[in-house]
């Protein structure tokens, strides 16, 4: 039999699997290299990189919740200079894409973010994390809105010669309204989900459990939503969509795949099996040798009919 | 490190709510060093999701690697109903261990609860040359010397109800120990609930003597890659939050902010 | 130890615990007597009535997804009229509060419905499910639009003499601008949330599991979410809120009491223990005489404080 | 109808990937009807979260009742891991039982694959009034008849690939009986995948034939107050759908729309 072809592409971007790490739950890559080869991975999403270093929230950080986790680890990073010294060169001796997910409270934080990154080689892609509060209109998230949306999207462009990849908020009415400003604005691709906002009390202290009272919700738990709206998104834009969330194993990613994702990131099921990601490229391959299926492109969107 | 099933080769109750483990692993038990952790992967489904860090609390023969754990919920259930012949999903091991000298005499060790765990490992490892301070709440919670492979001489305990031993806290005894001796310990390690080490810092930091502590937080990767298990560094430190798992779980009693944490 | 008092009151409505059903998870209640002696509750939310009865959704309804379940019933049920003649009788024997969850798919259904309830004895008072598809706006839900929410609260106050719960969506960017304008609007209570749209694929048939596509998730799953919305907004109002979302025990409630809610509804929780409303009025006791809690609306909002 | 634990009296392996498991509940023995069924809570977390459903497939002395199933999925495997003394949240009986009378000469029992668990209990009843043809698709999954207590001369065996009884599916033996008999069969129960109940239906509903189903649904709460288990009415019938854990799972088979399943 010959070997399945699991090449997928995102816009300009090729990518050797569609299994991607998604960011924050990997790391810089390096963490989990005595476990995970990355040059086995389609690519890896680091954690996202702000203008400046940035501490966090105070613990705790996180907390364990039904089929799922809440983090409010506040997007805590080294920042823009440590990262290109003491991350990327590292990174750049990788066979694999490395994504660099980016966030701002500003248009310009974002803008200089991109700015840094623009050129550099090593670099496959940004992925632009748009689900962070705008401090310009009291902390609604830029994600929230289509306009604002459109606008992160665009100072981004601006501002680097990569392909751009923005990760939209599931936190929305409509998401396909987003997707669409995003589209329009010139984005390469788009991630989703983000983590659904959510909380946990502890009953004997009477208060929120996390440091930053709320967080985000992650996990198998929030899966079916995911899939929701990837095959919502997928209707709605032309760009390729990368489906996130509760991805676990190759038969999850089976799910957004034929639901129209051209690639999955795997985030909180790192945490539960550090060599996931590599399971799930073996679990694909499988998967389609059994099926007689020569190239994974062929089973993308195959659940997009019948709706 | 490394990630793999690892069956269950003995799994004994050795005091109240409290199990000894015995798991297979050469790999682990060959390259474990007291104070580091594993992550265990209590179930196979998808509730509880999350893995469970355990200090190493020592090896057996060269291929067994032991885990000392009280029963607080879920996870640690499923551990308890766990029988030889069953397994977990092993990851470690994992972060930090203490840092102690091939001659270590003048070594106090000072355990709170469960903090004993990692501590019988480093106890082992010193054999005679140093003095374990055990503390418990009752006798039924206190771990019989033998089950950790312990010299009984080495070993103080201490008792919150005085059903056994000291009557009072384990950081008495520290306090008893610095104030009575010179020659005062060289080397204190502790281990135990954060009042417990508040109060070890509260004696040791004024002293200048040298001391590590083992930290526990919540966890989620417990390979430093998801930053959700920070706890507040000292004033003055080149950062604000370390990472227990990566920087620690043992880390020297001053770099931690004992106000904050 | 004097017995603690686990009244409550939503408004203009008082109930002897706060412990209540969640429709649709409770048929009409006589489903569940064998087990559960709706006596021992604080109350039942019946089924969604429609004016007219529906047959629901093609098979397959329901599927089960990681700690949760998707459901797409498509609110079949006996219609007005059925309900009436056929499950009023049986409730109106009951020493317990009989609250009515209505939907209708225009503002007139919705009068309609409530209209037909109106002055009848036995039914203490409305619960009226905003999360449905408006004909007149393209099948967009009511209750993603504060204005819609608002106009379908106004039109069932204008038919019926009863307390009004207007039951929110998740699926919103804000769910305190929605919970506001229903609250201007004049109704009585809040209760929250419904499901959160969610899809299953099967990867075999390569087509959507549920016959509807997408269902409603709901279970533990989202409990997290649910306790999130209903913390903003118990901040954002000043009528009761009821919280509904992944409850299952009595631990599950109390995180909800402290969040602010007034009382709570289990949902999901009935299919995996039937008897667990009853096991959560004892737990409730259990844990207010434990803390030595004479009242248990000593503890709402307990956890409102530092956020 | 009751919700209780009740305990695993055995749990046996009686075919490839088939368990016949006794569970202690007097009350649930003492109203079984055969074609009812039981909701299992297979696991304490949250994940499995729904009950899984399963046929009384017989009750054994007073006080227990008998399950047969096949190991299709997670639930069924952390069923077929239990050993005596483990227990299961149970509820039940639930649904409507076949319809027999007292002398239920004449009466033939179709069973494809699991199908057999209500017959089995059924034919318990009749005991040699009746004839039961069951189906497998080969003989590793063919259930010993003693394991069901039936009296060998009355079950004929079919598997579709020969490898025991006659060669082919089930519904060839219920055609020829069909065929061969006068007097055919005066009542015909059937249980098994939806393709062989369409078959059955095929062949028994221009003959006119008294004949009852039991199907399956996925299902949520087992007490039809959910409406998610919901089946084709036949055309003409009062509604649209049937709730299978309510109005079945046993139904004439005229009741049901078999194109639309
Ligand atoms: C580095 C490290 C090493 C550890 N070593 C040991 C050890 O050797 N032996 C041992 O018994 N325990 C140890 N712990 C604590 C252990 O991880 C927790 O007790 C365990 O995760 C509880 O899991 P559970 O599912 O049983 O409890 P859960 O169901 O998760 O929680 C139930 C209750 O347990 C308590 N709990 C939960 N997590 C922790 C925690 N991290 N620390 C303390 N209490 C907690 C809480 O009160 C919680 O309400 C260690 C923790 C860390 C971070
Ligand atoms: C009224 C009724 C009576 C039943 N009686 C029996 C019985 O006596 N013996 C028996 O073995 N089974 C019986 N079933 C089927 C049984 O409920 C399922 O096999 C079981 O729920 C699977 O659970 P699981 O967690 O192992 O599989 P899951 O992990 O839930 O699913 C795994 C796979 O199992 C299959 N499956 C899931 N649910 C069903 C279902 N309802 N029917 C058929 N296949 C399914 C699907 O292919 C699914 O992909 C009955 C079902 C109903 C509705
Ligand atoms: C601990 C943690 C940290 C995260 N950090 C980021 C981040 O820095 N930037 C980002 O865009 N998403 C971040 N996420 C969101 C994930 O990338 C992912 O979108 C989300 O967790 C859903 O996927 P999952 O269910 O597979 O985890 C983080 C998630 C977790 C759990
Ligand atoms: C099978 C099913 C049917 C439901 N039907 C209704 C309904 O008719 N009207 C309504 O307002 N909510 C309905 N709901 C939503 C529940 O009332 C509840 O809001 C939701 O399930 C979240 O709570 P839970 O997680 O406890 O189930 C239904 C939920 C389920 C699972
Ligand atoms: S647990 Fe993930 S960084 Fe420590
Ligand atoms: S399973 Fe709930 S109505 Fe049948």
């Amino acid at each position: 039999m010959s070997p399945v072809d699991l090449n997928v592409r995102l816009g300009p971007l090729e990518l050797k699997n569609p299994v991607l790490t998604a960011s924050g739950t990997f790391g810089y890559g390096r963490e989990f290299a005595e476990l995970v080869d990355p040059s086995r991975l389609g690519g890896m999403v680091v954690k996202g990189i702000s203008l400046k270093p940035r501490p966090g929230n105070p613990p705790p950080r996180i907390v364990e919740t039904p089929c799922g986790m809440l983090n409010a680890i506040g997007l805590a990073n080294v920042g823009l200079d440590a990262f290109l010294k003491e991350k990327l060169p590292w990174l750049q001796t990788l066979h694999t894409a490395v994504i660099v997910n980016i966030y701002g409270h500003t248009l310009e934080e974002y803008a200089q973010v991109a700015a840094g990154l623009n050129g550099i080689e090593g670099i496959s892609a940004l992925e632009v994390n748009i689900s962070c509060p705008n401090v310009a209109r009291g902390g609604m998230a830029f994600g929230a809105d289509p306009d604002m949306s459109a606008r992160v999207t665009e100072a981004v462009l601006k501002h680097i010669d990569k392909p751009v990849i923005v990760k939209l908020s599931p936190n929305v009415t409509d998401i396909g309204v987003i997707a669409r400003a995003v589209e329009t604005a010139g984005a390469h691709a788009l991630s989703l989900i983000n983590t659904l906002t959510g909380m946990a009390i502890d009953i004997e202290t009477r208060k929120p459990v996390l440091g930053n009272s709320s967080g985000g919700l992650s996990g198998p738990a929030i899966r079916p939503v995911a899939l929701y709206m990837v095959h919502q998104v997928v209707k709605a834009v032309r760009i390729p969509v990368i489906g996130v969330g509760g991805i676990v194993t190759a038969e999850d990613a089976l799910q957004f795949l034929m639901a129209g994702a051209s690639a999955v990131e795997v985030g909180t099921g790192n945490f539960v099996y550090p060599k996931a990601t590599l399971e799930m490229v073996d679990g694909l391959t499988r998967f389609c040798e059994k099926k007689g299926i020569p190239a994974i492109t062929e089973i993308i969107g195959a659940a997009q009919q019948d709706c | 490190m490394i990630e793999q099933h690892a069956e269950v080769i003995f799994n004994d109750p050795v005091a109240a709510d409290t199990c000894l483990m015995g798991l297979k692993s050469r790999e682990i038990a060959a390259r474990a060093h007291p104070g580091q952790f594993v992550m265990v992967r209590v179930g196979p489904h998808a509730d509880p999701l999350l893995r469970r860090p355990f200090s190493i609390c020592g090896v057996w023969e060269q291929d067994c690697f032991l885990i000392l754990y009280r029963v607080v919920g879920r996870g640690t259930r499923m551990m308890a109903d766990a029988g030889s012949g069953d397994g977990f999903g092993i990851l470690g091991p994992l972060g930090t261990g203490f840092d102690f000298p091939e001659q270590p005499e003048g070594s106090l060790l000072v355990a709170g609860g469960m903090g004993i765990a990692p501590l019988g490992f480093l106890a082992g490892r010193m054999d005679r040359d140093m003095h374990l301070l055990a503390g418990y709440g009752s006798i039924d919670q206190q771990i019989p010397v033998h089950a950790l492979g312990l010299s009984p001489g080495t070993v103080l305990t201490a008792t919150e109800d005085g059903s056994a031993g000291h009557h009072g806290r384990v950081t008495d005894l520290l306090e008893e120990t610095l104030k009575r001796s010179p020659p005062t310990p060289t080397r204190v390690y502790a281990c135990g609930p954060t009042p417990m080490l508040k109060a070890v810092a509260g004696l040791i930091l004024n002293r200048g003597v040298f001391c590590q502590v083992s930290l526990e937080s919540t966890m989620a990767c417990g390979l430093g890659a998801c930053q959700g298990c920070a706890v507040p560094a000292a004033p003055g430190r080149d950062r604000k939050y370390y990472h227990v798992c990566q920087d620690g779980p043992v880390f020297d009693i001053g770099a931690i902010d004992w106000e904050q944490i």
